[in-house]
């Protein structure tokens, strides 16, 4: 099989004697979209802010393609490709949504960041962003600023933010929250397009979306990985149906 | 008489109208769904109810009490707890804290927000910045349920917690409506589990009430036509 | 250099540590858990330290006049509460530099309107007269020790209002969120003027006890307000805790820098060049402390984690 | 032509307007506020962009200021007693040149500027606030003490510095020196403001964890920006020493950052010209209202007070409603 | 007579504000008894800051046109205002300031000081050290140039030995740590020169703390205006001045009079240099017009005035040469005041006017 886009190996965390991710090992491969489930608080977002590099792990390893990125810094590991959306929505607030998306575009493009020539009205920048913005579902909010958004808004705008960066791999952390049942079948069928661009790392617990998106689960629980396989399986596994599903499955 | 009625309220963000006509009563016990497609204006009614939007038009009355003046601790005084949209935990203060700042005397208390949520004791002295999202949300609901409110209102109260939790948290909720005697007014983005706890539906469309109904009467083509699918 | 007057000096750190944390109690309430910037605290200091003048004067008893430093510094504190900060909670802290940066010039102006330009005279109460003999035949004025006890009193009163109350979580959840502590029923508005006239009336109290063994005059609360801010930066915003143990350490560096920098200059050049250069280094300490603290630990000694 | 855009042109206008008026009326009194608005305007342009644009509140720019200040004071008066600056290793000699001492001023203030920042940057909020503090203050010791320029007394320059072509003594060629150097100093501002840097530094102002998931790190974007900002207030610095032949600590203390600040919110953080106008009003009340009264502080703190409370976004927000730049 | 304009920059507003209004009022009041109605008053408030000094001179000499100007109290202030005033060919007339760059090298033609070269009262405290029979001084001043001028100028007389020699920092408060080193010294005397607010807290706490050396200052932190906030920590101590209330000559004794009768207060050291300035200048004016500034200089050069210290003349830097005397701190009812107890240094100079080159 293919190389994997990103891998994680043996990646640990502790805050005191709380191991928030306990050897976690999974890769994310090409053209899928690798659901990543488990009770609050068992880790999930912590693994994404590791992988992000937000914090550090304190052993294990993560690569991107070949190279190994855990001694690089957020905005690195973000310009070689590792896009995520926020799990409670975190946009510049006075921006409106498109200058939000082009700041994005701006980050993305790897230029050196102009002290003179203007940003506003370069198409360079504007033209992408609008594309995205549509994508997301946001199509004539472009003026509205980020913080006169409603909530559900906001959350399209992370998922518009993560488009813009182009990225080799998403991680989306609950992208489906605060979407109404309109906003999730969209974000579904658009996610869904999606893996052939980049794979997904999704932390969702909107099961609906999950069952219908994953090509593989992983589940995770007090910071360890209990279990991985696909959606038959993973809806099958008795012990994650007590610990997490409930009579959902 | 209803336990809280709205009457054609308005009301703007600056000059920009978000609420255009919303009317809604929730009886003494009753539980009113709140349904809209994002940007409809759920929230800034809700804001408008425990008043942290001032209202311009039309009239709010929660039992008896006009809330055209009061302040908000005077409204949330009156029994209006309220689980805000995006959690909105004190961030700096510790899961203990954060209970006890809301505290007002009835039987919910430390206790019985512990076994409600036992995550939530064995993570007592942490603050709530580092919680995870969902321990978050359990937060807000046990700090609304520390007021003892008569009115309980949650704003996307389920999001971002794990199946089961959420299915614990609708069981709870309905307890809390046959035991408690709790009124409560709920937006949530499950239609389904809405219809198993729901007395009534009402539907905003554009800051505007369209339309409002009993469960069974909202039909698919009603759910088509106001949420989109 | 003796044992006996290194250990003096350490003293006479510790003490100035403590009188800096009086100075700064009502500013770590205000700005550490309230969060709002008031540069006027200082001025508070000032009505303090003329009320309890005045009123000392007139009476002739410097306990009625410390009442009414407490009345009158409380007082102001409330009504600037009430018709400005109030207003200002929920703006950027830039209009609340702006806005009570106005109030230091009304209040500096109004209180040399009132008293005119000269000093006022404040001394001690008899009681509190003189100096005693500590072991080690250390003379220590007695009423610097009164001062200690003051702001060890002051600062356990703080620790446990602010720590282990209700009502402190409930400022602090104020201080993140006023919007939502309101929506849980508190009387955000209410509490907080109380809170800040609390503030104000300790600086107040700071300026009174202070007062009477430096100069009361129309100015008097700048260097104050500089300090008060170093002391709870170095201690870490929010923590009472930190702002004592940051004010000793202010103190202890202060005294033993003027003291030894000077001594140890002196070892190695002409003695007249020495004290120079080693004063111009002591005054410069307190921020050489303030900057290497904040270097390596960006949120204070005792801040929550960036 | 946004509202914003026609007030301040307004605004330069004026201040052009009232220096040629005073000139014409023979009252050079006027057209030397008028350069010491320009002037004050040029440091606040300066503070705005790391203030303003960035969210760093310095309250160390005082620190550059009188570095600017310091360096023409410096330089002026050893070109006038011609003992060189140094002689080992190499020979630098003093010099009354602007087109010299300019740059100067600011590669000082940006050395300062960057040495600052590259340790302050690290922290945020209220501590950023008294880290900057903490540095100007210890340069402000500094200069007290430090007998060579005359410590508190200052540094008496006596005549002005050269700019070829131009009467510098003449106050109004000397106001045209500086409002043409404000002018560009504002023209920089905005095409910072709209490029694609002043995005960045936008964002990382609202949300520093955003603009690291989008790839840009806000440490680098910030000290760039507060090292510029540290270059233009520098230059102002210099201007100020030539306005009043005469140099002292008092440049580089505390309440100078104080006063920079409280120009840049008066006239509105963030605005373009809201320094401008911010100096304008500050100075223009500051000589009016001492004729009045002995205690003329008082009413200026409640004018102030009232700015504050009536008109948040400052004059340039009151007038010109709309959002700050950026 | 032509009408003369004089323009006045004095601190008016904010901490130091008593001097400047106090220097201000002497004048006045000169102005006032003298019935000088050709004399047109422009009196501006420099704040304390330098570069507002160096503007409001700009105004004054641009816009209004004076021929005269005076009023500055601080050193460092008159360093950026006086040397450009008369270099423009204006006369400034120092009311308080006296620093030694202006007596010495910087002199000038039409710069005259009507109070004294900052070193004189510490001199003369030096002087006043010998003949009491001090042998070892304690000494401590602020860590600026004034500062070191003053114990430069104690030592300048002073023969005993140092017991210590301390700066300390400029808006100091709080002398724990210095007072714990004069205990420690074994010093027998204390000279210190801490102006304003500075001298008030370490006399206080040097009450406080037991130490009974004697204390020796220049008056500046014994004047009528601070002394009050002093209280009995000041009682006894000697202090120096060229001035005080008690000197027995006719203008003197008129003078605090009229001071307290039009103002309802004692007058202060810094009202008697106001107000010997303006009778200075009224003395040259009688005799020539600042428009005619030969004449002038050479009417104001001869000091032909009644000076409230008795005997004034001007050595050849146009700096006094007076009699400076010790005064000891007392309480008179209710007031505390000085008393005169003897003379330090008779017809004193200064040390810089050999340097000065007119
Ligand atoms: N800085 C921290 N200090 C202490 N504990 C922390 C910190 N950050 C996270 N935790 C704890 O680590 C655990 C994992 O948190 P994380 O946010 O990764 O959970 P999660 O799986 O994303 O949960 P959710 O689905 O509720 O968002 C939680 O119990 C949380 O309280
Ligand atoms: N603070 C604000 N300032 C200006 N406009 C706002 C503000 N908050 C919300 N709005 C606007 O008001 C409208 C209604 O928003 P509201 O938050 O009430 O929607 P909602 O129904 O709760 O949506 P969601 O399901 O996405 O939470 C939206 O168009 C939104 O953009
Ligand atoms: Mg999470
Ligand atoms: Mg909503």
């Amino acid at each position: 099989m293919a190389e994997p886009v990103l891998s994680v190996r043996g990646l640990s965390k502790s805050f005191g004697a709380l191991k928030a991710t306990d050897d976690v090992t999974l890769t994310l491969k090409r053209g899928e979209i690798h659901a990543l489930i488990g009770p609050n608080g068992a880790g999930k977002s912590t693994l994404i802010r590791q992988i992000t590099g937000e914090i550090r792990q304190d052993s294990g390893e993560i690569r991107l393609g070949e190279a190994e990125i855990s001694a690089l810094s957020t905005q690195a590991r973000a310009r070689r490709g590792l896009a995520r959306s926020f799990q409670v929505s975190s946009l510049a607030p006075e921006f409106t949504v498109l200058e939000n998306v082009m700041l994005a575009v701006a980050g993305a493009s790897g230029r050196r960041l102009g002290l003179i020539r203007p940003a506003t009205g370069d198409g360079a920048l504007t033209t992408p962003a609008r594309r995205h913005i549509a994508r997301a579902g946001l199509e004539g909010r472009e003026n509205a600023r980020a913080a006169d958004l409603s909530h559900g808004e906001r959350r399209s705008l992370e998922i518009a933010m993560a488009l813009a960066l182009e990225p080799v791999a998403f991680l989306l952390d609950e992208p489906m929250a605060g979407m109404g049942p309109e906003g999730s079948e969209r974000l579904t069928a658009l996610l869904s397009g999606l893996r052939a661009q980049a794979p997904i790392l999704l932390v969702e617990h909107d099961m609906d979306a999950v069952f219908a998106l994953a090509d593989r689960i992983s589940v995770l629980v007090y910071g360890a990985l209990i279990a991985t396989g696909t959606v038959e399986e993973i809806r099958a596994d008795a012990e994650v149906r007590r610990a997490y599903l409930g009579e959902e499955g | 008489m209803a336990l809280l009625e709205l009457e054609a309220v308005t009301a703007f963000y600056g000059a920009s109208q978000a609420l255009f006509g919303v009317g809604l009563t929730v009886g003494e016990g009753e539980c009113l769904a709140l349904l809209g497609r994002n940007g409809m204006g759920k929230t800034t009614t809700i804001r408008a109810i425990t008043r942290m939007l001032p209202h311009r038009g039309g009239r709010i009355v929660f039992d008896g009490h006009d809330l055209g003046r009061l302040p908000s601790h005077r409204a949330a005084q009156l029994g209006i707890g309220l689980v805000p949209e995006g959690r909105r935990c004190f961030p700096n203060l510790t899961v203990e804290e954060n209970l006890t700042a809301a505290a007002r005397p009835g039987p919910w208390d430390r206790a019985a927000v512990a076994r409600l949520f036992p995550r939530l004791e064995e993570r007592r002295r942490q603050r709530a910045a580092s919680l995870s999202g969902g321990e978050q949300q359990m937060l807000a609901i046990g700090r609304a349920l520390m007021t003892n409110p008569r009115l309980l209102i949650l704003d996307e109260a389920t999001e971002g917690l794990a199946p089961v939790v959420r299915q614990e948290i609708w069981v709870a909720i309905r307890k809390l409506k046959s035991d408690s005697g709790f009124a409560i007014l709920v937006v949530d983005k499950s239609l389904k589990e809405l219809r198993a706890v729901a007395d009534r539906f009402s539907v905003l469309e554009k800051g505007e009430s369209v339309w409002t109904g009993a469960g069974d009467s909202l039909t698919g083509d009603l759910v088509e036509r106001y949420l989109g699918v | 250099m003796s044992l006996i007057l290194l250990i003096e000096q350490v003293l006479n750190g510790l003490q100035l540590g403590v009188m800096l944390f009086l100075m700064a109690a009502g500013l770590t309430l205000v700005f550490g858990v309230m969060g709002l910037i008031n540069l006027a605290h200082g001025s508070l200091y000032m009505v303090g330290a003329f009320a309890c003048a005045a009123v000392a004067a007139a009476t002739g008893s410097f306990w009625l006049g410390l009442a009414a430093s407490l009345a009158a510094a409380a007082g102001a504190g409330a009504l600037v509460e009430i018709t400005v900060i109030r207003r200002l909670y929920r703006r950027d802290h830039l209009d609340q530099v702006l806005a009570t940066f106005a109030l230091i010039l009304i209040f500096s102006e109004s209180v040399r309107w009132l008293f005119g330009s000269f000093p006022l005279y404040l001394d001690t109460p008899p009681l509190l007269a003189g100096a005693v003999t500590l072991p080690g035949g250390i003379e220590y004025p007695l009423y610097r020790l009164a001062i200690i006890v003051a702001g060890l009193v002051v600062a356990t009163g703080l620790f446990l209002l602010i720590g282990r109350t209700r009502l402190g979580v409930r400022i602090r959840a104020g201080e993140s969120d006023r919007e939502m502590i309101a929506a849980l029923g508190v009387d955000i508005d209410r509490l907080y003027t109380a809170v800040f006239a609390l503030g104000a009336a300790l600086a107040g109290f700071a300026g009174a006890m202070v007062g009477a063994i430096q100069s009361v005059q129309v100015g008097m609360g700048e260097p104050v307000l500089i300090l008060a801010f170093v002391v709870i930066v170095i201690g870490g915003v929010g923590s009472i805790k930190g702002a004592l143990i940051g004010a000793i350490l202010v103190g202890v560096t202060d005294t033993l820098g003027r003291f030894l920098l000077p001594i140890a200059f002196g070892a190695v050049m002409e003695p007249s060049a020495a004290t120079a250069i080693g004063a111009s280094l002591a005054s410069m300490l307190i921020y050489i402390l303030m900057a290497l603290v904040l270097v390596f630990r960006p949120t204070g000694l005792f801040g929550a984690g960036a | 032509m946004s509202r914003e855009t026609a007030l301040n042109a307004a605004l330069l206008l004026g201040l052009l307007g009232v220096a040629l008026v005073a000139m014409a009326a023979a009252e050079p009194f006027i057209v030397t506020l008028a350069t010491k608005v320009a002037i004050l305007a040029l440091a606040g342009v300066g503070l705005n962009i790391a203030l303003g644009l960035g969210g760093m509140v310095s309250f160390g720019h005082a620190a550059f200021f009188g570095l600017g200040g310091y360096a023409t004071g410096v330089l002026a008066s050893h070109a006038l007693n011609y003992e060189p600056l140094m002689e080992t290793p190499i020979l630098i000699e003093g010099t009354t040149q602007m087109l010299v001492i300019w740059p100067v001023a600011m590669a000082l203030s940006g050395v300062a500027a960057l040495a600052i920042g590259a340790l302050s940057l690290r922290t945020s909020g209220i501590f950023f606030i008294m880290i900057t503090l903490a540095f100007a203050q210890m340069i402000y010791y500094f200069a007290i003490s430090w007998p060579a320029y005359g410590g508190e007394d200052g540094l008496s320059i006596y005549v002005r510095s050269e700019f070829p072509g131009l009467d510098t003594l003449d106050p109004i060629q000397f106001f045209a020196i500086c409002f043409a150097l404000l002018c560009l100093a504002l023209l920089f501002s905005a095409m910072l403001a709209r490029s694609r840097f002043g995005l960045a530094l936008s964002g990382a102002r609202q949300n520093e964890a955003r603009l690291r998931a989008v790839g840009i790190g806000p440490y680098g974007v910030r000290l760039i920006a507060f090292v510029i900002s540290g270059m233009i207030t520098g230059l102002a610095g210099a201007l100020f020493a030539d306005l009043n032949r005469f140099v002292s600590p008092s440049m580089l203390d505390w309440h100078t950052s104080g006063q920079i600040i409280v120009f840049v919110i008066l006239g509105g953080v963030g605005r373009l010209c809201g320094p401008v106008a911010g100096a304008g009003l500050y100075i223009l009340l500051e000589h009016n209202l001492g004729g009045l009264t002995e205690f003329w502080q008082a009413p200026f703190g409640l004018l102030l007070l009232l700015v504050v409370l009536f008109a948040p976004g400052g004059i340039i927000g009151l007038l010109a409603r709309g959002r700050r730049h950026g | 007579a032509e009408q003369v304009k004089v323009g006045m920059i004095t601190t008016l507003s904010g901490g130091g504000a008593g001097l400047g209004i106090d220097v201000r009022d002497g004048f006045l009041l000169a102005l006032k008894q003298a019935g000088a109605s050709d004399v047109e008053m422009i009196i501006e408030d420099d704040q304390r800051k330098p570069d507002v000094a160096v503007q409001l001179s700009d105004k004054m000499i641009q816009s209004d046109k004076v021929d005269i100007m005076t009023g500055i109290i601080w050193s460092n202030l008159a360093m950026a205002v006086a040397p450009g005033a008369v270099k423009q060919g204006k006369f400034y007339l120092s009311p308080n300031a006296g620093p030694s760059a202006l007596a010495g090298k910087g002199c000038d033609k039409n710069y005259f000081n009507v109070a004294w070269q900052n070193d004189n009262l510490h001199e003369a405290a030096g002087a006043y050290a010998n003949s009491a029979g001090y042998e070892k001084s304690f000494i401590l001043a602020p860590n600026y140039p004034a500062g070191k001028d003053a114990l430069t100028g104690y030592k300048r007389f002073f023969e005993g030995d140092y017991a210590g020699e301390v700066y300390t920092k400029l808006g100091q408060t709080d002398y724990a740590a210095e007072i714990a080193q004069i205990r420690a010294s074994g010093a027998d005397s204390v000279f210190f020169f801490l102006p304003g607010g500075m001298g008030i807290a370490f006399m206080k706490q040097y009450a406080q703390s037991g130490v009974d050396i004697p204390l020796i200052g220049p008056a500046f932190s014994f004047d009528q205006g601070i002394l009050q906030a002093v209280g009995d920590a000041a009682l006894g101590v000697k202090n120096t001045s060229q001035w005080s209330k008690d000197i027995d000559n006719e203008t003197n004794k008129a003078f605090v009079a009229s001071f307290q009768e039009e103002y309802g207060r004692l007058p202060s050291l810094y009202a008697s240099q106001g107000f010997d300035t303006a009778n200075l200048m009224l003395s040259a004016l009688k005799v020539a017009q600042p428009s005619d500034a030969d004449a002038f200089r050479a009417a104001l050069e001869t000091a032909d005035f009644a000076s409230t210290r008795g005997d004034f003349k001007f050595g050849p830097n146009h700096h006094p040469i007076q009699d400076i005397y010790v005064r000891e701190v007392i309480k008179e009812g209710d007031v505390f005041t000085n008393k005169i107890v003897g003379v330090a240094l008779e017809d004193h100079g200064d040390a810089y006017a050999a340097e000065c080159k007119m």
